[in-house]
């Protein structure tokens, strides 16, 4: 905060601005005096500053103040001009460091020789932020956002939920073809040629249906790995199975996943 | 007007609002013509539809502009809606097969059916008598219930898809 | 995921929280990497500005998915805040020094504050409550005030110029 653009109320110096009669204390307003007075007999709003008016409002002043006192005038246009960069500084959205007044605006008014004792004016744009500005309407409002759904908004929900579950149901199918073909991926062509050969599975279950019934004398059931030792390979051996256990009463038992497959005579 | 300045109107509106408005509402907040609203607004689903974004502009019933359906779980992960999906798939279920007794919701739903009718019945969506055996509940709708939601679209075979369903599971 | 894809997701949940995020937010929503959100990001904005329609993406202080400026009319007429400026003064001076005592409000506003943060819980912009030693009450503003308004420009000055003026007069 600098103190050269104090608007401190606590000044004492309670001038009749708008009046015609001012006293004699009130020659020796300055700039900031003036604008402070302004405030406080509320010609000007201290959170509001309309540049343009309160500029107006000094040249009111101004033309009032029947001693034409040059130097009174240059500092209050010197204010005003002042106000005018700074609202265009915030309005812009420019971080506006400092301001130093130029000497070059005062020579008109011939003040240049009295201005260099004052002390530099360091501004910043912080000071005259109004706050009726403060608070901005976002267009980002949406109306109805929160609101009770209604029965198409449920619909909609559940389509949703039908269209993942579709798209699951589809990753699934699609999981389980991969692990079809992985599982076959280790047989040679020659393998799946005669494997999906009719002949082949119907010497297969024929073999397997012979040792079975011998098995099946001795023993409740047999451990698929087991029926290999006939010379079949496991898989040649599980399609055969299935194909009897179809056409029978055998059947397929397994007491875990991934754990070992039995064949089991069904209950007659 | 401009066309293309009419569009863009129409487009805040529908922004703004999130909700459906028919052509004559548009019209009315915009000051415009229905007839050029109309004409606009067809440019402006046009335009969507072309974008391939997230947005499209849903004409069922009045125009709005909303999330396309398959972000419809961002959706729903976002803004919280009063009641929470389960619930409101219950209550779905209560409106599509109203008057339902609450053995049937639960074989439909499951057994959180329970405290989905407790809830509903507290919000006032719902009320539950008893049977006219006295051993089980009839659950309906309520008066609130239709002026918060209203039924329409495609409802009806929705209803057909529940019965072929045979349940709604929550997910 | 693809690109287009994401962009396509962002835009949904840009849509759908209608506040400003940040990216980390989003690649949290999301479960994307930050990078390729703040990619994705960067080229869903450049599609809403090569669009000329009435929305774009805004970076104040993260991505906000809003109506354009040129638009603020349809806005304020579709979600008018019907305060009066003494009240909105009141309003703007809570965001500033908020959470604020009552008592303090009271000093920095003069005695209608009272009846304006009456008003303002009414509408449901700011909250009230009761103080630790339950003397006073703490004013905050809420989810809604957020909503409708943002900060601008340097606030944090001037809340520290409010301490200095020790009062904010109506006019």
């Amino acid at each position: 905060m600098t103190e050269a653009f104090d608007y401190s109320l606590t000044n004492t110096n309670t001038a009749e601005v708008n009046g015609a009669s001012v006293n004699s204390a009130t020659q020796e307003l300055d700039g900031i005096e003036i604008l402070v007075s302004m405030a406080k007999t509320g010609k000007v709003n201290p959170w509001n500053i309309d540049i343009v008016d309160i500029t107006d409002k000094y040249l009111t002043q101004l033309f009032q103040m029947k001693s034409q006192n040059l130097r009174l005038t240059g500092r209050t246009l010197l204010f005003a001009a002042i106000l005018l960069k700074l609202k265009s500084n915030i309005l812009e959205n420019i971080e506006m460091v400092e301001f130093e007044p130029n000497e070059e605006q005062f020579d008109e008014f011939d003040i240049s020789d009295d201005f260099n004792t004052e002390e530099n004016y360091t501004y910043n744009q912080n000071n005259v932020i109004s706050i009726d500005e403060v608070l901005q309407r976002r267009t980002s409002i949406r109306l109805n956002r929160n609101r009770v759904v209604t029965l198409k908004d449920l619909i909609r929900q559940l389509e949703f939920y039908e269209m993942i579950d579709k798209k699951q149901s589809l990753k699934n199918a699609h999981e389980r073809a991969k692990r079809r073909v992985r599982s076959y991926a280790n047989l040679s062509s020659e393998d799946i040629i005669n494997l999906a050969h009719d002949e082949y599975i119907e010497d297969g279950v024929q073999r397997l249906k012979e040792n079975l019934e011998q098995i099946f004398k001795r023993e409740n059931r047999v451990e698929l790995t087991e029926l290999t030792l006939l010379g079949m390979d496991k898989i040649s051996a599980y399609i055969a199975l299935l194909f009897l256990s179809a056409e029978s009463d055998y059947e397929l038992v397994q007491d875990e996943f991934y754990a070992e497959l039995y064949v089991t005579r069904g209950l007659q | 007007m401009e066309q293309r300045e009419l569009k863009s109107k129409i487009e805040a509106v529908l922004f703004t609002t999130a909700k459906a408005l028919k052509v004559k509402e548009l019209a009315e907040i915009l000051g415009v013509d229905a007839d050029l609203i109309e004409e606009a607004l067809l440019e402006l689903i046009m335009d969507y539809a072309s974008r391939d974004g997230a947005l499209e502009i849903d004409d069922e019933d009045g125009y709005i502009l909303q999330v396309k359906l398959e972000h419809m779980d961002i959706v729903e992960k976002l803004c919280p809606v009063e009641l929470k999906p389960a619930v409101l798939k219950t209550l779905t279920v209560i409106a599509l097969k109203e008057p339902i007794r609450q053995s049937y919701l639960k074989d439909l739903r499951g057994s959180n059916a329970y405290e989905h009718v407790q809830e509903l019945v507290q919000k006032g969506l719902i009320s539950k008598n008893k049977d006219k055996n006295g051993r089980s509940f009839n659950i309906k709708t309520t008066q609130k219930f239709s002026e918060y939601f209203k039924l329409k679209g495609d409802a009806k075979a929705l209803a057909k898809f529940l019965e072929i369903e045979k349940g709604v599971s929550d997910d």
